[in-house]
């Protein structure tokens, strides 16, 4: 499987995430006029509050890119009118928990006016928005990934490198459908890597296998992806030998890879840092148990938060790590 | 509202010409009729659908259709029959979509609520009540960054100006200077409440001016009134002067939906109203001024007639969607939704 | 397991859903002067759209029995600005679909403020909300409970009969904790039953075997459970013998009575309207076979709404129905 | 704003006595203190979390605390510091919160964005851009219903104003004028973006009033002037006159956070707002007034400076919550949780 498509890829920089998805951005907006940028505080100087959007407005205008009110409803639904406009809009929502705010405008109405005006209407628009962590509380700390993921007509990504960050990110842009694009504010600036300085696109649908392995397949994506890394490190040492799926994009799913890899390790693990009760996991586990019944050794295990708001005291620690995780494949190799 | 019955504005003024008259006239008929017949198919359970009647508007949807160009984009609501059929969106594909057949402008998959035709610049139509603002100041920025001059409308309720959307969308419209033309079709009831039990602040227009944008109250039983305002405000809009909010004074002259109890109207208000009807009204003072002669009238009210004949007949006749349009439009792509299921 | 529990299980009356719940709202006001309702066209002489508050303005007061504006932010922050003043409010949100409108209230405050402060906040708030069908189209007919399964501290129920519409607002209303009730358009006013005119609790978290079986277990609720009664009933001709449970609460899960059943008839069928794609049947599946990976006779499969908006031509099935539920056990028990 | 430095309301008028004046210094002070070391603690890393300077604003906190009652119920946002000390929040249960620390109001589970405490009225706290008007107009029917004259009041910035929840919020206080005190911080920013790039519309009170509620900008630089205001507003709320929105001319003299930039400052609106700064003026007007004499204000100051040490090195030393605590208070019975698991 390809998992990443240069169209030139002599040229490299290193990048954080943040940068990569700048770099995303300036590209796509130099080639194609029609993307257009909107959402808080992304205008310089400060060019967004994350910064993924620097320099963007003093290079396109500010009516290419729009700091706009504090209003995320008018946010994504401006972000519809354009796409229906013939644009190809890319939303920030400042925090993924805000989405909550905006989900009349992606889940009734972006998501669904292709299949309700029966074809006609192509919503080419991407919201990007970003997990937060801890340091900020319980309403800003959300993965709400699954229910994007539950709700027909929008595809859901997470990156979990600088590069792929890019490529996805591109690629959504240049989507004909409503994409999510969650980032999470650790993997934002931290994991530097060469990133190609020119266009970089991933397939959406396209997992990758981040590391091979034997016994367990453990499927991840986002900022699960490097403690399931580490993970598995550690449990090389103890003999156990894990391959880990980054899904990449979780609508549309790659399900071939998935299988494929349980298929061989007969175990599996899914790992994320949404709450697990009724979260993503819940979904993978259940299709690879009904695909793969009875070649299964053990059940699919889900490492997921906690079933409670994400506590603001660090002693309390709702989110999952790589020692959990650990854990899990060590019950499920009956280690 | 003055108490006189074929009151239509008769100031002086700009007018339309016969031929926009003309077609004012056969859009209000053609509403009023096509309205009439859906309420009484949906009453005999022939019409499974929530249709939303649009009595009492019809003068603001015809003098709308006669202002908009069709590159011109309309952002409408499930009480949209004034609106389509001002557009230009074909009467047979709106009756069939009704009855969510094959040939209805959306292949009958969106419904009465959802009708809508890009051929005619029929862009969007919600049915969550205010979501449509942000939606046409999106539009509005579209149009702004192609620079050509097109105008975004969009029409809503007066219930609809008490919520969050309304709010950001006008906000972010009236900061921008968006190309659009906000229609508040006020008909005094939100459902079943009506206007005074749901703001304290009933003077829409007003409040609209206090987002920094032009904002008026009109006459919306009075088709000229109705036109002279909105042609006025589309050629500012088209020449760069920002949003402008019109607050149309109407009322529902039916119940909320095509079966819903009405009986909670106050009988005096209503009859009141009804002395305002836009099309009956309309025929009366067009014959008066000497504008359009009765026999002209008469053609026009005959062929909406058997135009809205036709269309019930070839909407409730047209087979349904086939099963493989299940999956169809999902996606852009039909594979992606196949792998999900 | 008590499926009901009456106060006074004498008197009965003939009554729909929609009067139940009626009947459980007047009772509540009468007796605890802190109830108080809010939402669209609610007072009289309407009474709600779908009646259920009608007459409760009239015999109570336009203080306790608000219809509101147009504004389902605002009707649901007030609840929780109600329940946190000391009342016990239910609001009326029209459609299931327009909770996006109002998730950042149920989802960011109602279901966090007891955790986030600590234990000083009660958010004893009900809402109340309905799922349409295609009558409406698209935006009418969405069955969200997933979201908010998925979302920790908020109560999640959804009545399949009038008595049990009755017993489970009754018990939401005066519960402690944020509640969601989702109610059916199909079974607010069909299926008539005979229901106690007094006061009927049924304590949350308790799910019912709505018809016992040996070979396979149906869980189900909602609007899916009489289809499912009747797949069950076809099933019963063909010599298999269903049991079929009504779970009624999402949250809390009665997963006892789930992993008993299932424990003896080692195979299961979750069905629900809700979309299946990371729906509440992946949560029930990957939960069961978590727990009795080794004694399953076939993988728990699913059957739940498709991945689609909801069509408005009937031609166009979105939504499973007694014959896809029949089709999928014979599939598990290999007819 | 004027720019007399030291400037503080001189016009006739009704006065604090000499006790709230007093403590509205000592409030002034000890947010000015608490505030700058929070900064500080946030700078050097210390202080893990977001914190959000309320430097400009201690005018007005201060004059609020001074004219609710501790059963008046307030609802604040995440930059909360001067409201909750004005509440009446103990310093050590606000500071040990911004660690997360077991003896913080909430536990430490809530954090610097969700301070709360029941017990003086300090009733909610949001992260959420404007969702605390419609929790406050929530409050304002239990308050209503209760019949008692309790007042809410709710504080936002003058960000909040173009978001749903507000204008959702105001329409409902207004409609059933509910005693809800609505308090606009109008510090002219809204995290990086100043006020005229986000509304076209700056004046808040007018667009408030087209509500139907009474509506007032006052100098929020000025305690005297804010004082007089709220005060003012409190009366009329608490006789039963409806809700009242009030702006508060301000200016935000610290970056967004603790730690963010604030080098895109214009340098001479921010040295403008600088000469304004709540607490030095008021001490200078306080003693020039021969209200209070220097040798008291110097002994607040002190008492204020030693509090705030005393609460930071308390917040940092106590240790965070235990882990079984992470179950707890997600609902009432922790049993339903542990199921779920
Ligand atoms: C957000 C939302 N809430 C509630 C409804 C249900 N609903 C449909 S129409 C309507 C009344 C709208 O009143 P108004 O805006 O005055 O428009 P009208 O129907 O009178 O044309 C309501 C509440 C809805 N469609 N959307
Ligand atoms: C709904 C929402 N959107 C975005 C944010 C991120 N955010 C935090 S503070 C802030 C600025 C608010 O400005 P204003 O209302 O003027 O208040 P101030 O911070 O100036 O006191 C923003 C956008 C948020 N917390 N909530
Ligand atoms: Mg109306
Ligand atoms: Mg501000």
């Amino acid at each position: 499987m390809t998992t990443l498509q240069t169209a030139t890829a002599v040229e490299t920089e290193k990048m954080s995430a943040a940068v990569a998805m700048n770099s995303a951005l300036d590209l796509a907006m130099a080639k194609d006029d029609k993307v257009v940028l909107l959402g808080e505080d992304i205008a310089d100087p400060i060019g967004g509050v994350f910064k993924v959007t620097k320099g963007l407005s003093t290079k396109y205008g500010k009516g290419r890119v729009r700091a706009t009110p504090i209003a995320e409803q008018s946010i994504v639904g401006a972000a519809v009118g354009l796409a229906l406009g013939g644009y190809r809009p890319v939303a920030e929502i400042m925090f993924c928990d805000f989405l909550t705010l905006a989900s009349d405008q992606l889940v009734n109405h972006a998501a669904k006016l292709r299949y309700m005006s029966g074809g006609q209407s192509s919503v080419p628009l991407t919201v990007r928005t970003v997990v937060g962590n801890s340091r900020f509380g319980a309403q800003h700390a959300q993965s709400l990934e699954a229910w994007f993921m539950h709700t027909p007509g929008i595809k859901v990504v997470m990156a979990s490198t600088p590069t792929e960050a890019k490529g996805l990110l591109t690629s959504c842009v240049f989507d004909d459908d409503p994409c999510l694009f969650i980032e999470h504010i650790h993997l934002e600036y931290t994991n530097k890597e060469e990133v190609p300085t020119g266009e970089v696109t991933i397939p959406l649908g396209t997992a990758a296998i981040k590391r091979p392995g034997s016994d367990v397949t453990v499927i991840t994506y986002g900022p699960a992806v490097p403690w399931s890394l580490q993970a598995a490190e550690t449990l090389a040492e103890e003999g156990i030998s894990v391959e880990v799926i980054d899904l990449r994009t979780l609508v549309p799913l790659d399900l071939e890879t998935v299988l494929e890899s349980v298929g061989r390790t007969r175990r599996a693990v899914v790992a994320h840092e949404a709450t697990q009760f009724c979260g993503p996991g819940a979904e993978l586990a259940a299709r690879i148990t009904e695909e793969l019944f009875g070649e299964l050794e053990a059940p699919v295990t889900r490492v997921g938060a906690t079933y409670a708001p994400i506590p603001f005291a660090k002693s309390l620690r709702a989110i999952p790590d790589a020692d959990d995780l650990v854990d899990a494949v060590r019950r499920i190799t009956g280690q | 509202m003055t108490e006189t019955a074929h009151q239509v504005a008769t100031a002086a003024g700009t007018m339309p010409s016969v031929a926009d008259l003309e077609r004012m006239y056969w859009v209000m008929v053609t509403t009023t009729l096509a309205d009439s017949r859906a309420q009484q198919e949906a009453k005999a359970g022939k019409l499974q659908a929530a249709f939303y009647p649009v009595r009492g508007m019809e003068a603001v949807c015809a003098a709308l259709g006669a202002v908009l160009e069709p590159r011109d984009r309309l952002v409408s609501t499930y009480r949209n029959l004034g609106d389509v059929v001002a557009k230009g969106v074909p009467l047979k594909s709106i009756v069939a979509e009704l009855y969510g057949r094959v040939d209805g402008v959306s292949k009958g998959k969106g419904g009465p609520m959802h009708l809508q035709d890009d051929e005619v610049g029929m862009t969007a139509t919600t049915g969550v009540v205010g979501s449509g603002l942000p939606i046409a100041a999106g539009l509005g920025i579209a149009a702004q960054l192609d620079g050509d001059g097109k105008v975004v409308a969009v029409t809503f309720g007066d219930g609809a100006t008490s919520i969050g959307a309304y709010h950001e969308g006008m906000n972010m419209a009236a900061l921008w200077q968006l190309p659009v033309l906000f229609i508040c079709q006020n008909n005094r009831w939100a459902e079943h409440t009506p206007l005074a039990d749901y703001t304290a602040a009933p003077e829409f227009a007003q409040r609209a001016a206090s987002y920094g944008m032009t904002a008026r109250k009109v006459d919306g039983f009075d088709p000229i009134a109705s036109w002279r305002a909105l042609s006025e405000a589309v050629q500012a809009i088209r020449s760069g002067g920002g949003p402008v909010f019109l607050e149309f004074e109407t009322y529902r002259l039916t119940g909320h939906t095509g079966t819903a109890d009405y009986s909670y109207v106050p009988k005096d208000e209503l009859a009141r109203a009804m002395t305002r009807d836009p099309a009956p009204n309309f025929r009366t003072w067009l014959i008066d001024q000497g504008l359009v002669a009765a026999e002209r009238l008469d053609a026009i009210e005959q062929e909406a007639e058997s135009a809205v004949a036709e269309a019930f007949a070839f909407g409730a006749a047209r087979p349904q969607p086939d099963v493989d349009q299940l999956h169809e439009d999902v996606f852009a792509d039909k594979k992606l939704v196949l792998d999900l299921l």
